[in-house]
This record gives structure tokens, sequence and C-alpha cells, in this order.
């Protein structure tokens, strides 16, 4: 009889969704997170496409049900280290990182941050505004729990500070914590690590990282979120104003074949939100999505741009912009693309036009994570060309990877949006029933 | 933004005023508002309940009956209450009611519905203090004395 | 009329269809006409009709479900609005009551009778309708009024349920229409006009007023609970004193109750002692379930009530 | 004291002069209701009407009291007792029927245990009783009761209405001291006006009652009261129009740190009047507390307090019933009803 | 009934309550409050400190209630739970009240009137906690088997995916054959496998398995019952037997739009749908040298606004099979969108166009034309990027059309009592976080009956609609948590208005020891509160939030305002 757990790496709704329903299904659950806090990218979205829940509403009862489970075991602010043997018996060593405070002490108060002296870019907000060195992810984590980032501690750094330490009243600081190694045997792993956006700096013409008012979709999402850096202030980097014209350029890196071949699915939609929440929020605003196809394939998706075409004074321009530019007093973007003007005589010429704005949202491309690679090596799975984890058969067995009790769901296997992710998960999870169920046959013959 | 602390000044009256909160967005509202320390005035006094469809109408009557200055039923954004109907039923029964209490007498704003959902601390902290200026410029809910 | 209902009840009665029959029955003096249990043939000549039938017999029906056999009842157009919402909240079944509908063309005021002649009515022989007139007879002479001078509230905006099929009916059942002169709604618009605080003292003093003697919820048919909140020990929800306090609960709360339910056959206001002007509030309850949600009770058997359901766009001030 | 006599148009010099001494309450109208209640000038009093809805015995046994309040200090608790009446009081225009039905209150309030409340009222009050018109109300059947409606015995004055002038009887020290307030008011009679102005004897239809009691007691198997209940709705107007009715309930309102102690009427046709603590109700349904309603009147009272029976034929619940109830024909079928007891 | 004891705990939480709340004066007062036996504060009630002076209070105060006045019930409500249970005190008998989020962190600048309200909020914790009563969480017994309807690719799947987690299945099928959709289809997208080589493998498995019984030709008659206990009626020609699951998935798929009166269909011989395209030209018909498809037919219009998802990938495949079959073959395919999401799509199309395919963009204002009498020859269409008109010969019209709801689902709907969407498929619990659910507990979807889906999408469904329909039968009961609605029999007057409220169905009016009343499926109820109230006599209430606890706070609340305030 395999053995009655399950190793779950990644901690995002996809990650969240399997370990529950493998909880539920009896079996023991070892959730691994690499950041302090469960709730991955879902966390820092503000609002969900097409039905504009607001994200954290949606997913902070799942991340509650998840941690407070009595089978599911967070290992967060840990990575896996090394992974051995075969579906049904792997051998798994877990290195938990040190977050230098006694968990049962701390009660998440969060006075420690009030008084530390040290201030880091926030990678929650996409370094648009800091945090301290001590500090708890964003306000509704899970475990709610303080972490000392001890690259930027100023303890670590040169030694002193240590002012957490005193105004922490539950004594819960603990400077002499090691790193904890963990030994785990699992009968599967369910991998759901989840994508990283793609770094549209490498695309020149776009001039992400010169121009200041060009953002990514990511950052545009903190803006507006009501517990972002500006309170949900829509503020332009340049001078802080509320821009009137904004413009999305979408397939940023995707759909190209030298950067990324693929759609990443959800860019479309993501704007066309974007876009409406920007309308909600300044009612006078207008936006332009550059786009090729309008990919709104989801339930309710079409409805929701045609929604974002009528009420929110979001107009679709259909053309791939060569370039952007910037105009120098007012710093205001110009977006440069080719457009079909059609003459009275029925005839047409295309030409380039410009649409100055006074915003600019880059939809880059989404890959899967940074550390996905060395992690794919680590347990044997082969890429896909595109970096995604392969899928022998995506017909029969759309989540099992190329080795056999391993299982991937979400986007680190191929680009989805969240009810796909969390269908995935689930899959996973029956997958993991199948194969460490008693009666079960081989999984060879599945 | 949310008024810093609460005027004390003025003619002294400081009303009380009751509120219901639904367990999955008004609540947390108020609790993300609280993770926020969003300052707002301490008229309000918060019931939790399931649904903000759980609120009897029969509750609001009494509490302005027996004297509360204001009563606040919070929900779900219409489509999103965790019960999927819920907050439906709130709506109506919120439009009937306001229209019933204006009719004897109860000026509107000692009773009113509002959707906060559970990422919106500052709306929460708004409204406290949006009531409560409102329901202060009222004056008390006529102390009851039993005039018979 | 009355001898054609005199031969179907002691038809009913003689069938032994119906156990008992309610209908009007004369009173010890002519100008009182009372609700009557007939049981027997020979009790079947108190039976009467005419336009000082005023009761909402409907409720009575809820007695009869503890008889073995069926209730007959007489009921004009608006009480039959009663017996359709009975129908639609589960309390009786339509096989379990046999229904005389009866042709009325408008039911008389007593009150604004007494004034119009300036005779209290214990004078009043009788009452007889005379096409747009009312001819009554006090002592020996006769005198004639006209209709829209004496008649009930209720019968200026006279309204009957679209689809219902009587067992039998007297005459032909068709909506008394009659030109009111001003909206169905003209008292309540006048307190709409009014400022909070002027309708809070009107309101304050009618509720002071009132003893709490509950007749308008015995009278009313939507008050059929086992056990009513108000008599509930635990909780608590009003003290028995009439204290201003405990009479706006009990009305305020009556009236929530009667939100899609009440079909304007103001009897609360016709049995209160006290005079509480309670068709004032159950108007201002109907003219809002008019507008907001465009339901009237009583008068489609499977509209579903408004305070039980929902439309995804219902208007929404609460954003 | 030898009869005297008031011009019609000195009645409200008088009035207003006892306003200026005690309280004066007379049958005022509002809304279109009669009640009994303090008027500050004889100009509120209503002149013609056949009696008011609310019986004055609400100004002796009202229909809410506060009997006391109470405060929780820490843990020791204060009582403060509801001030007495301020000033003596004068009731204009009462009817015999209430005068008498105020004498049955007395048995209840006064017989065996002393009613504080009531006695002070009762005490402080003098009663100017206002004989009936003739003919009186149609439905009225005091007379049934042994009542003369134009009997003093009870009242402190009486003025009897013989057209543009009142008899006065004046009964009592009080009635006297009200008259002496505006003797010059009153001239006594000369012997003619004595021997015409003679107050109109009332007919009224009259029921030998003299059986009652025992036919009503013989009926408590009776189906009678099945069939007779059906049109009561169960509401509370009779008992709260019933001059003679005298059923309270006391009720702490408050919280449990502060509040006050209510008697309030209570009504024996509601269905929870006997409802007990355990659940349990001996007159579950109307019939039972109909048949209660009037063994209590007809048999229970004449019998607990050796009085007579606890009607006063004032007509006032046959009038107000929504079901249509008259008292007058349960009497009369009672006594229709062979005596089938033995 | 025991006098009421109860304890009352409150927190300072470091100084996040105590640095503005003036703790000892909220013990003070809450001291005096009637049924209080003891009160205490500590630094932090939630740490095991905290804890275990709870558990030491309920043991030797014999304490029959504990208020908590600290920080938000939903994060910690269910620690203090834990720790009264574990201390002997039913779990229910708790009540927390919150003066850190809602008082303390809010009025920071007003410590007076803070401490003021946490009085208060404690005095109306104390008052609804007098009346709490225990309460046991009601467990149903869960029958080990489930119910697929519909033989498709995604009912098979799910019915493997249970019957090898060791779960008995049935699955009833409407045709005679196994196999849905796909069985009409040659070849599959993006693998392009034969379809059998999908096909026969999972029909022979799930015909083989010995978890699975299969009802072939047969229809789901009627279905009574809830989660734990549904008895279905399965109807094969003419005969029922009845059946019992504990859980049932729908995977009844859909089917394709057969566009009538759009473009010649079913007037000309030569225009045809992609799946008749399949049928008829992959078995070896000799092919036309021009095609051309025209996609989006009958989908993203006003009177069908959903996109059909797949239906380009379709028009691809198909184009590129042609193309394979006979490079020199002119394939164009006219679309408004070119849906290729995702990585496999996107290369197919890629490869399409190096194949020759010629995609051309039209616009839904001026839609191609099919022209030509009996047979279309040609089809003309205003190329947007061009912006002028062109008239492609063909030989051949392929359009594509969308998967449109089954016309039956309404009949499924119903007896399920689960809802269908505004475009007529089933609509799910939470279209992002609960997609192949329904909010009736124990009913799972998936496939193109919740939304037209491709294979792997409908695979996948699939497979998450076993883990789901799997969990309850492997728990072997269903618990659910105490806070359901209960109707009183003895005051409940049958009136009907919580039937029609509750937003699950988990309530029917049935006869009772007193009449008719109103009896509520507690395995179904969620604790919304809804129908208590919609209920006139307050016959149904609420465990946790009955109208006694509800008022007794607002008497709390409203005390001194008036007298005559509530108790």
């Amino acid at each position: 009889m395999s053995s009655q757990s399950v190793l779950v790496i990644g901690g995002g709704i996809a990650g969240i969704q399997a370990s529950i329903d493998l909880a539920n299904m009896g079996l023991q659950v070892y959730l691994v997170e690499r950041t302090p806090s469960i709730g991955g990218r879902m966390a820092q979205l503000d609002k969900t496409f097409p039905t504009n829940d607001c994200s954290m509403c949606i997913l902070a009862p799942k991340m509650i049900e998840c941690a407070g489970h009595d089978n599911v075991h967070l290992l967060t602010y840990s990575e896996v280290d090394e992974v051995r043997g075969e579906a049904g018996d792997f051998k798994v060593t877990v290195r938990g990182k040190p977050r230098y405070i006694d968990l049962a002490k701390c009660t998440g108060c969060g006075e420690c941050t009030e008084k530390c002296p040290r201030r880091v870019p926030d990678e929650f907000n996409m370094g648009l505004d800091k945090r301290k060195a001590i500090y708890m992810p964003f306000p509704q984590a899970v475990p709610r729990k303080m972490t000392i980032d001890a690259e930027n501690c100023l303890y670590f750094a040169k030694g002193g500070c240590r002012v957490c330490e005193e105004t922490c009243q539950a004594g819960a600081i603990d400077f002499e914590q090691q790193e904890e190694v963990l030994e785990l045997e699992v009968g599967a792993i369910v991998i759901a690590t989840g994508f990283d956006p793609y770094d549209p700096a490498a695309l020149k013409e776009y001039g992400y990282g010169e121009i200041e008012n060009a953002i990514t979709g990511l950052e545009y999402e903190r803006l507006i979120c009501a517990s972002g850096p500006t309170e949900g202030h829509l503020r332009r980097p340049s001078d802080g104003k509320v821009p009137q014209v904004i413009a999305f350029i979408q397939c940023v890196g995707s759909r190209d074949v030298n950067y990324k071949s693929y759609c990443s699915s959800v860019c479309c939609m993501h704007a066309t939100k974007e876009a409406i929440l920007a309308n909600e929020h300044y009612p006078a605003l207008r936006s332009f999505i550059f786009y090729t196809d309008m990919r709104a394939v989801g339930k309710q998706f079409q409805e929701y741009s045609i929604r974002a075409k009528d009420e929110y004074n979001v107009s679709y321009i259909r053309s791939r912009p060569g370039r952007i530019t910037v105009d120098e007093q007012s710093s205001n973007p110009i977006v440069w693309y080719d457009e079909t003007v059609f003459g009275e005589a029925g005839d047409s010429v295309r030409r380039v036009a410009s649409k100055e704005v006074e915003l600019v949202i880059l939809c880059q491309a989404l890959v899967p994570r940074g550390v996905h690679r060395e992690m794919a090596e680590n347990l044997g799975l082969e890429l896909d060309e595109s970096g995604f984890l392969a899928i022998q058969d995506r017909l029969a067995c759309p989540v099992d990877t190329s080795v056999p009790g391993i299982f991937a769901c979400g986007f680190c296997q191929s680009p989805q949006d969240i009810p796909d992710s969390v269908v995935q998960a689930s899959a996973a999870a029956a997958r993991v029933a199948e194969l460490l169920s008693p009666n079960s046959r081989k999984p060879g013959d599945a | 933004m949310a008024v810093e602390g609460s005027e004390t000044g003025g003619n002294g009256f400081e009303p009380k005023i009751l509120m219901f909160a639904c367990n999955w967005c008004s609540y947390a509202g108020a609790d993300l508002a609280g993770v926020s320390r969003l300052q707002m005035p301490a008229n309000c006094r918060v019931i939790r309940v399931m649904c903000s469809a759980r609120v009897r109408p029969e509750f609001v009557i009494t509490a302005l009956s027996k004297g509360l200055d204001g009563v606040v039923v919070l929900g779900c954004h219409p489509g999103d209450c965790h019960y999927s109907e819920g907050n439906y039923f709130t709506r109506r029964r919120g439009l009937f009611l306001k229209k019933l209490l204006e009719y004897v007498g109860i000026e509107p704003e000692r009773f009113q519905v509002r959707w906060v959902s559970a990422s919106e601390g500052a709306k929460f902290a708004d409204t406290v203090a949006e009531v409560t200026r409102q329901v202060k410029a009222l004056g008390p809910n006529r102390p009851r004395r039993n005039a018979q | 009329m009355q001898d054609r209902l005199h031969d179907i009840v002691r038809k009913l009665l003689g069938e032994g269809t119906i156990e008992y029959f309610i209908g009007y029955g004369a009173g010890s003096e002519p100008h009182r006409v009372v609700p009557c249990f007939v049981t027997s043939d020979h009790e079947v000549e108190r039976l009467v009709w005419g336009p000082l039938c005023l009761q909402n017999l409907s409720k009575y029906v809820l007695q009869a479900k503890d008889l073995e056999g069926k209730a007959g009842v007489l009921v004009k157009g608006c009480d039959t609005r009663a017996i359709v919402e009975l129908l639609k909240q589960h309390q009786i079944e339509r096989e379990e009551v046999v229904v005389i509908g009866v042709a009325c063309q408008g039911q008389v005021d007593p009150r604004t009778l007494e004034e119009v002649l300036g005779v209290p009515m214990e004078q009043v022989q009788g009452v007889e309708d005379a096409g747009d007139q009312f001819v009554v007879t006090i002592g020996e002479d006769e005198r004639t009024v006209a209709k829209e001078q004496v008649l009930l509230g209720k019968c200026l905006y006279c309204r009957h349920p679209s689809a219902f099929e009587y067992d039998f009916t007297l005459g032909e059942i068709v909506p008394f229409s009659i030109d009111a002169g001003e909206s169905e709604f003209a008292m309540v618009e006048e307190l709409e006009r009014l400022s909070v605080e002027e309708r809070r003292a009107f309101w304050q003093k009618q509720f002071a007023r009132c003893i709490r003697c509950n007749a308008c919820r015995e009278v009313c048919y939507a008050c059929y609970c086992k056990e009513c909140i108000f008599d509930r020990k635990m909780p608590r929800w009003l003290d028995k004193p009439p204290l201003l306090s405990e009479n706006e609960i009990y009305h305020l709360i009556r009236a929530v109750h009667l939100a899609g339910r009440c079909i304007d056959c103001r009897e609360c206001e016709r049995v209160c002692p006290m005079n509480l002007p309670l068709s004032r509030l159950y108007k201002k309850v109907q003219k809002d379930i008019a507008e907001l949600f465009d339901y009237e009770a009583g008068i489609e058997l499977d509209e579903v009530p408004p305070l039980v359901s929902f439309e995804l766009d219902d208007q929404d001030p609460f954003m | 004291m030898e009869r005297k006599k008031l011009q019609k148009s000195d009645l409200s010099r008088w009035l207003d002069r006892i306003a200026q001494e005690h309280e004066l309450i007379g049958p005022s109208e509002d809304d279109g209701v009669i009640r009994f209640q303090p008027v500050e000038s004889s100009a509120e009093i209503a002149v013609e009407f056949a009696n008011s809805l609310i019986p004055p015995k609400s100004l002796f046994f009202p229909a809410v009291e506060s009997l006391f309040s109470f405060h929780k200090r820490g843990k020791d608790i204060e009582l403060e007792a509801t001030e007495p009446l301020d000033r003596d009081r004068v009731v204009f225009g009462i009817r015999n029927c209430d005068v008498q039905s105020l004498s049955l209150l007395d048995y209840v309030f006064g017989q065996d245990l002393e009613d504080v409340y009531y006695q002070e009222r009762r005490a402080r009050t003098a009663l100017i009783a206002l004989a009936c018109p003739t003919p009186p109300r149609s439905s009225c059947f005091c007379t049934t009761f042994g009542i003369d409606p134009l009997s003093s015995d009870g009242s402190d004055v009486l003025l009897t209405d013989v057209g543009d002038v009142y008899l006065v009887d004046v009964v009592t020290e009080k009635g006297e001291g009200l008259v002496s307030l505006a003797e010059d008011l009153f001239p006594g009679l000369t012997d003619d006006e004595a021997r015409q102005l003679q107050p109109r004897p009332v007919e009224m239809k009259k029921v030998d009652i003299s059986q009652l009691r025992e036919k009503v007691e013989a009926l408590w198997e009776d189906e009678y009261w099945h069939k007779m209940s059906l049109p009561c709705l169960g509401c509370g107007i009779c008992t709260y129009v019933c001059p003679t009715c005298h059923c309270f309930d006391i009720v702490d309102v408050g919280s449990t740190l502060e509040g006050e102690r209510y008697r309030c009427w209570d009504s024996c046709m509601y269905s929870d009047f006997a409802l007990m603590a355990s659940g349990e109700n001996p007159r579950p349904t109307k019939r039972e507390r109909i048949r209660n309603r009037y063994f209590h009147k007809f048999s229970t009272f004449p019998s607990r307090y050796g009085s007579g029976y606890a009607c006063v034929g004032c007509a006032r619940c046959l009038i107000h019933c929504p079901g249509g109830m008259e008292i007058t024909e349960v009497i009369k079928d009672i006594l229709a009803k062979e005596s089938i007891s033995e | 009934m025991p006098k009421t004891r109860v304890g009352v705990f409150v927190c300072h939480c470091g100084n996040n309550i105590g640095g503005v709340v003036r703790v000892p004066e909220v013990v003070e007062d809450a001291r005096h409050l009637p049924n209080v036996v003891c009160v205490e504060d500590n630094l932090y009630t939630c740490s095991e400190e905290g804890l275990s002076s709870i558990k030491e209070q309920i043991a030797e105060q014999n304490l029959s209630r504990v208020v908590v006045a600290s920080c938000t019930p939903r994060t910690h409500e269910p620690l203090f739970k834990e720790a009264c249970e574990e201390a002997g005190l039913n779990r229910y008998l708790f009540e927390f009240v919150n003066i850190r989020e809602h008082c303390s962190w809010v009025h920071r600048h007003d410590p007076a009137r803070a401490t003021e309200k946490a009085k208060e909020l404690v005095r109306m914790g104390v008052a609804k906690a007098r009346y709490l009563e225990p309460q046991e969480e009601f467990e149903s017994e869960v029958f080990p088997a489930a119910l697929v309807v519909g033989g498709g690719v995604a009912g098979m799947t799910a019915a493997l995916s249970l019957a090898n987690q060791g779960i008995q299945v049935y699955v009833v099928e409407r045709e005679e054959k196994l196999g849905g959709l796909v069985r009409e289809l040659r070849t599959l997208f993006p693998t392009e496998q034969d379809t059998g080589e999908l096909l026969s493998p999972l029909m022979e498995q799930v015909r083989g398995h010995p978890q699975i019984t299969v009802y072939l030709g047969s229809e789901v008659e009627n279905v009574e019952g809830f989660i734990g206990d549904f008895q279905v009626t399965v109807g094969s020609d003419g005969q029922n037997s009845e059946l019992q699951v504990g859980t049932v998935i729908v995977a009844t798929g859909a089917q394709e739009l057969r566009p009538s009166g759009m473009y010649g269909y079913s007037t000309l011989p030569n225009v045809v749908t992609q799946l008749e395209f399949e049928e008829s030209f992959k078995s070896g018909a000799d092919l036309p040298p021009n095609v051309v498809m025209i996609n989006c037919v009958g989908a993203r219009v006003p009177e069908r606004t959903y996109c059909g998802r797949f239906c380009c990938s379709t028009a691809i495949k198909n184009a590129i099979w042609l193309k394979e079959q006979d490079p020199d073959a002119k394939v164009s395919v006219l679309h408004r969108d070119v849906m290729a999401y995702g990585v496999d799509i996107e290369d197919s199309y890629r490869g399409a166009m190096e194949l020759g395919v010629r995609f051309l963009r039209y616009d839904i204002q001026n839609p191609p034309q099919v022209l030509g009498a009996k047979r279309a020859e040609a089809v003309k269409v205003q190329h947007q990027l061009m912006g002028k008109e062109v008239i492609l010969p063909a030989d051949l019209v392929v359009l594509t059309t969308p998967l449109v709801p089954r016309e039956d689902s309404e009949r499924l709907s119903k007896m399920l009592k689960v809802p269908l969407g505004t475009e007529g498929f089933f609509l799910e619990a939470h279209l992002k976080l609960r997609p192949i659910e329904f909010s009736t507990d124990g009913i799972y979807v998936c496939g193109s009956a919740r939304y037209p889906s491709s294979i792997p999408e409908s695979v996948s469904q699939a497979y998450a609609a076993a883990a789901k329909a799997g969990i309850p039968i492997r728990d072997g009961s269903v618990r659910v948590e105490a806070i359901t609605v209960f109707c009183d029999e003895r005051t409940c007057s049958a009136c009907g208005n919580c039937v029609e409220v509750c937003p699950f169905g988990a309530v029917e009016l049935e006869e009772g020891k007193f009449g008719r009343i109103a009896s509520v499926s507690v395995a179904q109820c969620k604790g919304c509160g809804c129908c208590v109230a919609a209920c006139p006599s307050g016959a149904m209430q609420q465990r946790g939030f009955d109208d006694r606890q509800l008022l007794s706070m607002i008497g709390a609340l409203a005390e001194g305002m008036v007298s005559g305030g509530g108790r």
C-alpha cells in the first residue's frame, strides 16, 4: 500500500485547491510555498474577470480553509530540495528557510513592522512601494505571521538594531533560528508553481524601464487595488496624476517567435478587466486596447468585453503597435501603430498612426516560474519547448507529467486562467486518489 | 477617507447606531478597515449574521422604536452573495422598509442598506463616518418616553 | 338575488356538500348586518344580501379546516382576493370551500351615511341598491342618496381577482366602476407631501391612541399564524402594555407582514374601535409594493409574492 | 338635599369654575372617538353623546399604569414609587350605568384586597352624573340589569336634562362642595316647577333575568357555545370597552439593570390569556373562552362578590363587536334553553 | 435548567486592544452582567496560555457559556471553539466579541468612547451567549456509489477515475453506444491521433471495469433526495430501475449548432458544418480543390453571445488535414478572431499558415456571402485589412459553428433542481473558484454541459468532477456546521414563504404532527437564514442566530434608551 500522503509544490490558488481536495480525501498533504504566505499571484489581483469578484474575498476563505484543515501541513518560506523514489513511494527533503520568528508566539499584530527602520522594495506590490525588513506580505496573509528578510535586515547586515525584538510584546523574535530540513515520505507529488510575468524590457521598442508611464499589467493591478500602494488611486509613476486616457498593448512578448511563441491565454481578458476597473474608478477615463485577436473564449467572457465597449468607455483597436515614444514635457507615452483607413470609394489604405495617451500598460507574456526549470531537472521532469512542464498525453491524461506519480496543474504546465487552474488542481487530486487508492491498478495502464 | 476620530463637539449628542454585517463580505470589510487602521467614529455597533438576508425587517423596526438612532444593514454586492441569492432579498426588503419607515416619520438616514465587499475596508469606514454624521445631524431619535 | 342565495344554500345543505354556510344575517336591529353561520335548513331564511354586507367573510373559512365536510361562503369581488391569497399561501385547498360570488355594486359606509343623512344608524330600517343611488328607509319615509357620497373607501377603487372560478355566482361578477375623482393613493400622497416631522407627529399621535385590542389582527385574513410573534413570550417582541414604542412596533411589523399580502379590504380600519386611520398605513404598503415590484395581492393565483422573489435588475439605490 | 335647578347655559360656567379648583375630566372627542379624559375647559366637553367608547373605568383602572420603577446600582436595587395624583378630580357626564359599573369594580379592587392605586383614585374623584336622554340608545338595556338611568345613587351630583334647564340632585357632601363653588347658579325649585319639571321616564326593552344564573350554569356542556362562538374573532374589544371588565397583566418593561413595572388591561378573549408556563391552556379555543366570559359575568362574579351580575347593559360590547356578537341575544338564547341539567 | 453560568475573557492583544480600550473597566462592567460568574483579562487570549486559562475556568467555575472579547471570529473562532470542546463544553456555547478590528484599531484617538463601545459590545455578546444552545453537527451517511449522466469522453473519464478510486459507478447513456460527440470525429486535435486511439481504450475499460455498470439507451427519469442519498430512477426501453447513489455527475455534453438558414446551409448541398465535413470527407471521398471555411457561424451574435471556444481549433485542424491530403488545395478560413489560445492551438495556427492556409478576417457588420444558385460556387467577403472585396472560388463551404446546449437540459435541471445559466448551459456554483460544482451539494458537472470545452478541458473537468464526487463517498458521511435552520412544528402555519426564498431548495412543505408544516433537509441547508427573515410567525429559526439571541443583543444595545427598551 503506497504512502497516503502527498506533496504539493506551490501555494497559489491551484496548490491551495489541490491541497483542500486531497485533504478532504483523507490524505495527508504537505503544501510547500516558497514565500512567507500562501495565496500566490491571485492574492495580488484586485478583481477577477469576468464577474469582477474582489479577488481577496474569494481567495481568503480558501486560504483559511486550506491552512486550517487538519490534514494540511503548511510549509511556508520553504523549498523542495531533493526528490528520490518513484510513484507511491517518494522521499522528499524540504528546506525551511528561517523566518527568525517563533510562529507559536507571533500573533501578526504588526507592531514590529511599524518600528523597523529598514525599508526595501515590496515584491508583493511589484516594487511600487516599500516594505520593512520584518514584514507580512499582505494584510490577509495566511499564516498571519511576520517574517524577517535576512538579506535586508540591518542586524544580519551589520549587527545592532534588533528594534523589533524590543517592541515585540509576545517575545516572538528569535534571531538564532536555523534552517530546518524536513524528510518527507509521500505517495505522489502535485506541482502548482504558477507563473512569473515575462520582463517586457526585452522588447526595446516598447521602452519599458525608460518610459516612466509604461507599466506592466500586474503593476497596474497593484495600483488599482484598494490594499495596494496607492490605496486604489491610479496614480501614474511620472507625476502621480490620475490619467484620463490609457492604452493597453496586448501580446507583449506573446505570440512572437523571437520571444514567446505561445499565447498566454489570459491577458486579453485581464486587459479588458483592468480597463473596466479604470473606468469604474474614474468614469471620465477612456481606454484603448491594442490587440491582434480578442481571445474572450470563456463563459461570460464575450458579454464582459461587450459591456466593456458599451458601458466602460473601452475601445478595441486591432493593431500591433510598433513603437512607443514619450512626449518629453508631459511625459505622456505615444503609441505608434498601423491602421486601415477606408476611403469613401470603398478603397482603403494602411498607414501609420499615433495616439498620445497618459499611461500605457504592457500586457506581457506569462512564463513558468523562474525556479521551475531547476526544480524540473531535480524531479526528472521534461519541459516542452516553451518551458512548460511537458504533458505526455494531453487528451487522456491532461495533468500527468512525464514522471509517473508526479502531476502538474495550473500555469506551470500550460497557460490558463483561474477556473481552468482550479479544475486542473482537482483533476490532479483525482489522479493522485486513483494512484494511492488501495485496489488501484498500476498507473501505467490507467 | 474616514473622519479622524469622532467629533464629540457640537451639541454633545452621540447617536447610537446598530449595524448588521454579513459574515462573508461586509464583516470581512469591517475587519479589513480594522487591519488597515482606518479611524472612524465609535457610534456603530456591529452584529454579525451569516447573510444580510437573515436580518428581519422586524429587527429594524424594534431597534428604531426602542430608541436606537440608526440601523444599517450591510451586505455583499448583488451577485457576490456567498449564498448566491441572499442579498437580492435584502435589497427588496430594504427598498420596501425604507419607504415605509419614511412614511411613518422616521428620517430616511436612520435606516440604510449598503453593499460592502470584503476588500472595501475604506468603504466600510466611509459608510460608518457618513451614517454617523447624517444621524447626528438629525439629533436623537426622539426619546420614546411613553406618551399615553 | 337573496332568494337565489337561499335556494343554493338550501340545496348545498340538503345535499350535505357543506357542513355550514358563512353568509350575512340580520342582527337584532335592522341596520345591523352580522356574519351568520347557517347549519340547518330553517336558518337559511336569516341570510340577507344588500349594501350593508360590509364584512370580509373569507377569514372564517380558516375555521372550517377542522370540519370533516366543507364550508360554503358568500364573497364579494374584493373578498375573493382574500380567498385567492389564502389559496396562494397554502391555508385552504380549493376543494375545501364552496365559494358563492355575489355581484356587488358597492357597499355603504355606515359612518359617512350617518353624516350625510344626519341620522344615527339605529334609525335606519334598511338600505336598497338603486343603480347609482341608495334608497334608505328611515322610519316610514325613504330618502335617496348618491352612491359615491356614502360608499366604502375601497368600493371607489373596486378590484376583483382576474380569473377565479366561483362555484356559484349571484349576478354577473364585474368590478364596480365609479369615477372616484382622485387617485387611489391620494390619501397616501397627501401624507407623503408632509415633512418628516409632521408625518412623525401624525403617526405618533395615532399609535399612542391604540389600545392594542388586536381587532385589526384578528379580522385580517393574512393574520392566520397559529401563534403570532406578538403573543410569544420568548423571544418577547412586544411588551403587552399599550406603550407608544410597543404600539409602533406592533403596527409597523404588521405592515411589513402585510407587504405583498394586503388586498385593501380595509376591515382593520372598519373594526378599529379607536378609529385609527389604518387604511392610510396599508394603502401605503400597497402603493409601494405596486410601484417597487409591480405586484398586486390577490389578483393572480400563480404569481409569486414580491418579497419572496426577486429580479436581477431590481432597482438598487444602495450601491 | 332638595332638588335644585341649573340653566343649561350656565353649565359651562360651573364646569370652568370647577376646573380652576380640581382637575376636570369629561367626555371629549378626538378623531370621532369619545373618551373620558382631562379637559382644560368645558368647551372641550362633548355635549350630545350617547356614551363614551372607553368607559370611565379607565379613570380608576387605566389601560396602562406604572406601579413603580427600579434601578440596579451595583449590588443593590432602588425602588421608586409613582407619584400620587397631584389634584382631586371631578368627572362630568358619567352615565348611570357606568356609575353602577364602578360600584361593581369597588368589589374587585376593594372587597378582600385593597388596591391602593384604584382606591386612591376612587377616593379623590367626584362624579357628576348626567342622566340619559330619552329615548335612550336603541341598543342600551341597563334596565334589564335593574339600573334606573335616572337614578342618582353612586354619584355625587345628578343632572337631569328637562328641556332648557337641568334638574340638579346633590347627593353627597362632595356634591355639595361642587355646587357651592357656584352657589348662585343653582336656584331652588319653585313648587310648580318641582311638579312640572319631572324627568321623562325612560322606556327600554326589558328582559327578566332572574333565572339567568341558574340557566347559564346549566349550559356548561351545551353545544350552544360552539355554534355561537363561530363569528367571534377573538379580539379584545368587548373586554376593553366593557365598564365591568377588570382583568389585568403585570409586566416588567426595561432591562435587567433598570425599568418599570406596569399594570395593563388584559383580555380573557386572547388566546394566550390562560396560557400556563407549562404550555397547557385550559381554554384553548374561542368556544371555551366565550363560555368563560359569560360564565364569569353571570355566575362566577355574583357568587364571588355576592353582587349583581357583572353587566350594566351599556351595550358598548354589542355595538363595537366586529363579529356582530350581541350579548342581549346571548342572554335571550340562554334564557330560552329549557334547563336540561336535571 | 441549571442557571446559565457565563465566563467572559477580555483580551489585551498586547497593546492592540489594551493600548486604546481600558480593559479593566470593561472587565468591571462585565462583572455585574446577569449570569456572568467569572470575568478575566489576559495579554493574549489566543496564545497557549490564554487558551489554557479558558479551559481551567470552564472546569473550575463549571461554565456553561464562554464569551471571548478579542479580535475577529473569522480567523480565531475555530481556535477558541476547539479550546472549549477540549474542556468539555459544547463548541456552540461560545460567543465571540470583536473589540480589536471593530473597536480599538479604529478608535485610536478616542479611548474613552472606544472603552464605552467595548463595554456595550461585551454586553451584547453576553446577552446573546445567554440564549446559546448546545448543538450537534448533523452527520448524514453517504451511500458509496456515484451516478454519471452521459457516456461521452467526459462521462467515461469521470466514471473511470471514480472506479479507480474503488467507488461503484453507474453510467447512464441515452445513445446505444458510448463515446458521445467525439465518436463523430475522425482525427483529434492537437495530436492528430485517430479518434479510436482515444475512445476505444476508454470504452473498453469502462465496459470492463468491475465497479462500473453502464445503462445504454437509457434516460434518468427521476431524482429525489440530497447529497449522500439520491434515489435515481433510470428508464431503459420501458422498464425502470431504481438506483441509490451518494453523488451525481452531469456529463451530458452538448450538440453542434446546425445553422439552418445561414450561408445557404441546408439549401445548398455543398455547404456543410465542420462535423459533417469530418464524417463525409475524411472517409475517403475525393477532396474538392477549393474549400472556404466560415468561422463564428451562429456564435458571438446578439442572439447567442458566447464564443464556441474550440471551434477555431477544429477549423484549423481540418484546414491542416486538407492541405496535408492535397498541398495544392486552396483552403481559406474566414474568421472574426482566431481563438488559438494557449500553446498547442497557437502552434497549429502558425503551422496552418505555413502550410498556406489563408486566414481572412471579416467584420460582423458585413459578413461573407455564399454565391451560387443550386450549389455554392464562391464566397464574397470584405477583406478587413486590405479593405476591398474578395471573391473566393469555393467547391465546398464549411461552416464552423459553436456547440449549443442539448434540448433536454431543462428536464434534467428540473429533476436535479440545479439551475441553467442564461445561455442554457448548466450554471456552476462559482464561475471562478467552484467551476464544476453546483451550489446544491453532491451534484457536479463537467464537459460541454457546463460550457463548450475542448477534449483536454472536458477530460480535466471530468477528473475534477470525479475528485469532488469522490470526497463525500470516501469520507462516508457529510458534516453540516450547526448553523442550519429548523422549523418549530407547533407554530408553523405552512404559508410557504420559506420554500420560495430558499436558494438551495432545502425546505419543503410536508404533513407533520400538527398538520402541514415546513420541513428542512439539514444536509442541504447552508445556514444563510433567508427563510428565517421571511417567516412571519417566527417558526423558522437558525441555530446560533435565532431571534431570541439577536433580539437580546438589540435589547442590550437599546438599554436605557427609553423606558420600554427591550430585554
